[in-house]
């Protein structure tokens, strides 16, 4: 049982770290903003060039060789910073989606990916539009239990104004016959959810942490009553209750990105815990940490907004707090057996 | 106790309602954060006034209609009932108004009142300022006596509507800062003097809903002082100040809200699997809303039989922002996708509303903040109410 | 519309209150405790002097003339002290069952109920247990759609020992035939458990302002970091929010005493909404102003312990919050219309 | 990371489990809170003790296994899994012990550890006066050195099995009380010495689940001290003290409960019309246990190759606390009129295991106050965790 992580895996983390802090500062992500939000290919291509685009590639295929446990903290970084997610789901998702092009495909757009070169954007199962679909070389979609393939002139792109101007999203609707259906269609389009989730729960535990520090930044700054605003019993409590809950969502995302590299047991349920629990920790850091920053908060000139707009819209996508909680549900009062003590990491 | 409507409020609701539905607009009007909205819903104030809507509970000499508050709650019930327009002279008439009939001189409440209720002048509110905003003792936006006249400087800020309304009324600094609240003045200010500025703040939905006000030395006639010089904060807290706390959201608000919501689960809840978290929340939310029903009509009987209210309505800010935060957050959850898209062209979305929700949504994150944020509203039941220490 | 209490009715109230006061220390319950719960005989006799047993009963035939709205601050009081519960039901639900006994029934019943004379318990549907019924003369038990009226040598009793020890409970099981049965039964069972929610959640307002008294009284005296506890901003909200959910509770809870003193529209609702409210205020008034005790609040010599113990029990009896619940899901998300704005108070 | 037992562990929890199976008296003992349960429970601590189970992370010279703290996890969850005795030395094995193996002397190991592992000294906390419950800082229990003793003399409260436990140990003041947290001295006494009065607590269950420590010239060799005079403040809160959070409440007892609660609410939902709001707390106190569980494993691994574990631990007792909280009420939920009569002669009652439940219930109110009030826990958490200033 090793519960951590390895030296280079904790290296690459605080590279992307950096990486982002210096590329995707507040200022940076307002300018994507007023040019319509999503990722430019200025920001692709540095971030090819930090080599996210194979973090999940092997190593003897260009990649970094990491698997989903291992890069999962990158992910979170990226949530820190609210980084346009179209690169995270050409990282995160396509990797696992272009074998499904048979070995032609994926030799034809794999380098392309891991260069650069290539655009690549994903349609998750249950989400009403793709993000940066417009900018994108190919397109997968899954949609139903189909799986599409889809290059320039082969799909209608209608844009979709999302309340989170850092989003650039749109409705695709395919020309051309999928690449797969049927049962193999459902049980791609299953995986891509469980991953899309594992993505988006560590993204979430970015924001969370994200938005914490803001709020505590804030609350050493603010003075009111003579005294700096966090030196108030409740302002404590409420950042506190925050902290509580980011403390213990981290671990069951990992676990769960864990799950998901692998074929372990009782897959829905642990990715689904770990939708719901980042899910509460950055709703609850969205609540607490805007109450903390009072109606400065509220104003637009106020970075906070960029982080709690991401957290809203995030949260009806990669599968809802409705579908993740029927899953847990379906998990645990239904079927043979209840889990208890001892049965968190046993394989059967 | 009799919980029947009597006769006479009967006919009072019908006549409400029957005027409603003769002269609500049937398209909704543009946003009242843009010139061009503020001017339409402007129009509309008028419209309630020349037919005496627009300050029932008020007397007849200044445009109400003498009504109870039971009265004012079967109108307002009406009013959002008929899905009509955002009020945007709710700061003067239920804010400033009270105070003013209670503590305006004859002068005071002949000139502005009427203007008021016909939303000839549009009010905002100026208490916050960048350094004091739950501690509003704080204050340093300096009024400075000059002969019949107060020379204001400084700043105020937050103040909704200010962008377009036409007066403000606030509280500025006569005596010294270490005076706290005391020393403290209740000033009514035209938007239009001389040496005014008025910057408006984008919110988090983009609109320009509050603004900065500069003062640079403004002249402001001591005729616009409500009560004695030095007494503002008493003036501003007083008995109206609580009744402010009941009228500042009524209940239909919340239960209009609560009904959509429960109506949007019902048609959304064989798609969600009867989510049993969603379907509690729903539960939750519209039981909560009739409590702040109830509760409202409990406190308006007692004080329309001239009783009066202590600071017991520091609970009403805490439950009705937080009953909004369950409303419209129970809301998004059921939208689902559909949430992020207000202007989806999807089925979903135009049948569920979410352009409406969404807003809603973002405008009851401010509601644990505005009026007194809900930590402060806790140090005062604790204290006040429940007698612990400070 | 009036939603206030007529002079009368305060005047009343505040009589109840000095009697209880004097009459129900939290010394006396130490005494019931001790000497096995329920109401004794000289307690018995004292209520009866002081009219609570005809608060509902007309004052033509003897009693005090008020209707359920009217008396349900005395209930409110009687909470406030934990007034074992047995006279509380021969007060609020005898009246409304003696009736079903007929006019010789009544006759017989009615002025020695009145008189202190007779003791009537009353074993409320869904309820495992009939308090007092050991030391009653008459017990009006309702069973599925089966009503009994039970007098000395017509029934079984069998002790049950509840956590709560000022609760003196026995299981009754009837050696006779109901007095009526079917859907006349189901009736009188359906308004009698509508009743009994009424003045369980009336006693809850009563339990949950009991709690903060003393929990606000502990805040004010109990000095911790050189200062009352009570001035530390974390005390002051938890008991802040005690006192904002009982302030809701309160109007909830009188206008459903309104409700079932008449033939009302969405009594069930409303019923339910008063003890899901007060129930809700009740539990949190015993977590919070336990945990502003801190271990005092758990030791046997404190006497917190009397009223936590009672809102505990009292949870699952007079219907429970599922079955409660049940009813407002019913009420709301079943039939044609939804209430909304202008519904609350509307008679059809 | 790698999320699979190796080998050894998987044969560590096999070892375990075939011993508990065969060991574990097949009937419940008494409880521990009577002079009867109390025996019969040090009888089963020897037991465990004979076969090296009673303190398995301790190294083996003392009468552990050397194990990890996976491995401790693993036999914790076998533990529980099995319906095992609860244990009564829990304050010595998991609170003083790790303290001693950090500070002890090698005499004081070699004294204290063996018999606390064989349960032969069972030991209870002695921390918190009456007039010192939170504020730690204000104890005033004072120790005089006296040649190669200390004298006691005060009074100490809240002490969990004190009521037969044979030692204690506590924070003792040696300086002036106004020296706060420096002037306190970490010190190991017996209550069978004389001038020590135990006075049992009856808690709200009615039972003496803990007790007063009047000391009255007690006479303590120096050699009892832990650490130096005046620095047992630090030796107390020190690294062994962070991982006392980790210890305290083993995620395998919140597993199991979360278990039978599922169980539980399977039985009973039908009954129940699938109430939502029951099975969503079902659903959250199970996800809360996993998550408890999970975070344990992070924490222990990251302890078993080194790492240090800091103020983040103040998250565990605010999070297993609320947990249980929200366990046990949703079971007397779910029991409802049942739940009042813990010896119930009904189906239900029995096979609901509503006596357990009931006991659990109570337990859980004082999860938030015990070991550090959840206020204080979150006081911590915000100044040293977060760095809001104090």
């Amino acid at each position: 049982m090793d519960f951590t992580f390895s030296e280079d895996e904790c290296l690459l983390r605080d590279a992307a770290r950096e990486f982002f802090a210096t590329e995707m500062t507040a200022d940076r992500l307002r300018r994507i903003w007023e040019e319509g939000g999503g990722c430019d290919d200025r920001l692709w291509s540095a971030l090819a060039e930090l080599g996210l685009p194979g973090i999940l590639v092997p190593e003897e295929q260009g990649g970094l060789g990491l698997d989903e446990a291992g890069a999962v903290r990158v992910v979170e970084e990226a949530g820190y910073v609210a980084l346009p997610e179209s690169p995270l789901h050409a990282a995160w998702l396509a990797p696992f989606l272009l074998p499904t092009l048979g070995e032609e495909g994926r030799a034809r757009w794999l380098p392309r990916l891991l260069s650069g070169e290539a655009r690549i954007a994903v349609g998750i199962p249950g989400d009403l539009a793709v993000e940066d679909a417009d900018r994108a070389h190919l397109v997968l979609l899954s949609e139903g239990d189909a799986l599409f393939a889809l290059t320039a002139g082969s799909f209608r792109c209608e844009p979709r104004t999302s309340f989170d101007p850092g989003r650039r999203a749109f409705a695709v609707t395919p020309s051309i016959d999928p690449v797969c259906i049927g049962a193999e269609g459902a049980r791609i389009a299953a995986e891509l959810l469980d991953r899309a989730a594992v993505l988006a729960a560590a993204y979430e535990l970015g924001l969370a942490r994200r938005i914490l520090d803001l709020a505590v930044e804030h609350a050493r700054q603010r003075c009111q009553f003579g005294r700096p605003v966090g030196s108030f019993q409740a302002v404590k409590h409420l950042l506190a209750d925050v902290a509580v809950r980011l403390q213990f969502a981290r671990p069951v995302v990992y676990r769960a990105a864990w799950v998901v590299a692998r074929e372990a047991p009782r897959r829905a349920l642990a990715v689904s815990h770990a939708r719901l629990a980042a899910g509460q920790a950055a709703r609850l850091a969205a609540r607490n940490g805007l109450q903390v920053f009072g109606a400065m908060g509220y104003t637009w000139e106020c970075d906070l907004q960029l982080y709690l707009k991401r957290v809203w819209s995030l949260a009806g996508r990669c599968g809802d707090e409705a579908l993740h909680r029927r899953r847990v549900r379906q998990a645990l009062l239904v079927g043979d057996t209840v889990p208890g003590a001892g049965d968190t990491f046993a394989e059967n | 106790m009799d919980l029947r409507y009597t006769a006479t409020e009967q006919a009072f609701r019908e006549e409400a309602r029957a005027w409603l539905a003769a002269h609500v607009p049937r398209d909704p009007l543009p946003s009242p954060d843009t010139a061009e909205g503020f001017a339409a819903h402007r129009l509309w104030e008028q419209r309630l006034a020349e037919a005496r809507w627009s300050a029932v509970t008020w007397p007849a000499q200044y445009g109400g209609r003498g009504a109870t508050l039971v009265e004012w709650l079967i109108f307002e019930e009406e009013y959002y009932r008929a899905g009509a327009p955002v009020r945007i002279n709710a700061n003067g008439l239920h804010l400033l108004a009270p105070t003013l009939l209670e503590h305006g001189t004859p002068e005071q409440k002949a000139r502005f009142l009427p203007p008021m209720a016909k939303g000839e002048e549009v009010w905002a509110q100026a208490w916050s300022e960048p350094e004091a905003g739950s501690d509003l003792a704080a204050l340093r936006c300096r009024a400075v006596r000059d002969g019949d006249h107060y020379v204001l400087s400084g700043q105020k800020t937050w103040s909704t509507r200010a962008a377009f309304a036409d007066w403000c009324f606030g509280l500025f600094r006569t005596g010294s800062l270490g005076e706290r609240h005391r020393g403290l003045t209740f000033l009514l200010v035209s938007l239009r003097s001389p040496g005014v500025r008025v910057r408006p703040i984008r919110q988090l939905d983009g609109r320009a809903g509050f603004a900065e006000i500069f003062f640079d030395e403004v002249k402001v006639p001591v005729s616009q002082r409500v009560g004695e010089e030095g007494e503002g904060w008493k003036v501003a807290m007083a008995t109206a100040g609580f009744e402010r706390g009941l009228l500042l959201r009524s209940p239909a608000r919340f239960q209009e809200r609560a009904r959509r919501l429960v109506e949007l689960w019902r048609r959304r809840r064989d798609q969600l699997a009867r989510d049993p978290h969603l379907e509690d929340a729903v539960v939750q939310a519209w039981l909560d809303a009739e409590a702040y029903c109830l509760a409202t009509y409990h406190t308006a009987c007692r004080l329309d039989r001239g009783g009066v209210i202590g600071p017991e309505a520091s609970t009403n800010k805490i439950f009705w922002s937080e009953l909004d935060l369950l409303l419209c957050d129970a809301a998004l959850r059921i939208l689902g996708p559909a949430a992020e898209f207000p202007a989806g062209k999807e089925v979903l979305a135009k049948e569920a509303d979410s352009g409406r929700w969404l807003e809603e949504f973002l405008f009851a994150q401010a509601g644990p903040i505005y009026a007194g944020t809900n930590e402060i509203q806790r140090n005062i039941i604790a204290e006040r109410l429940l007698g612990l220490p400070r």
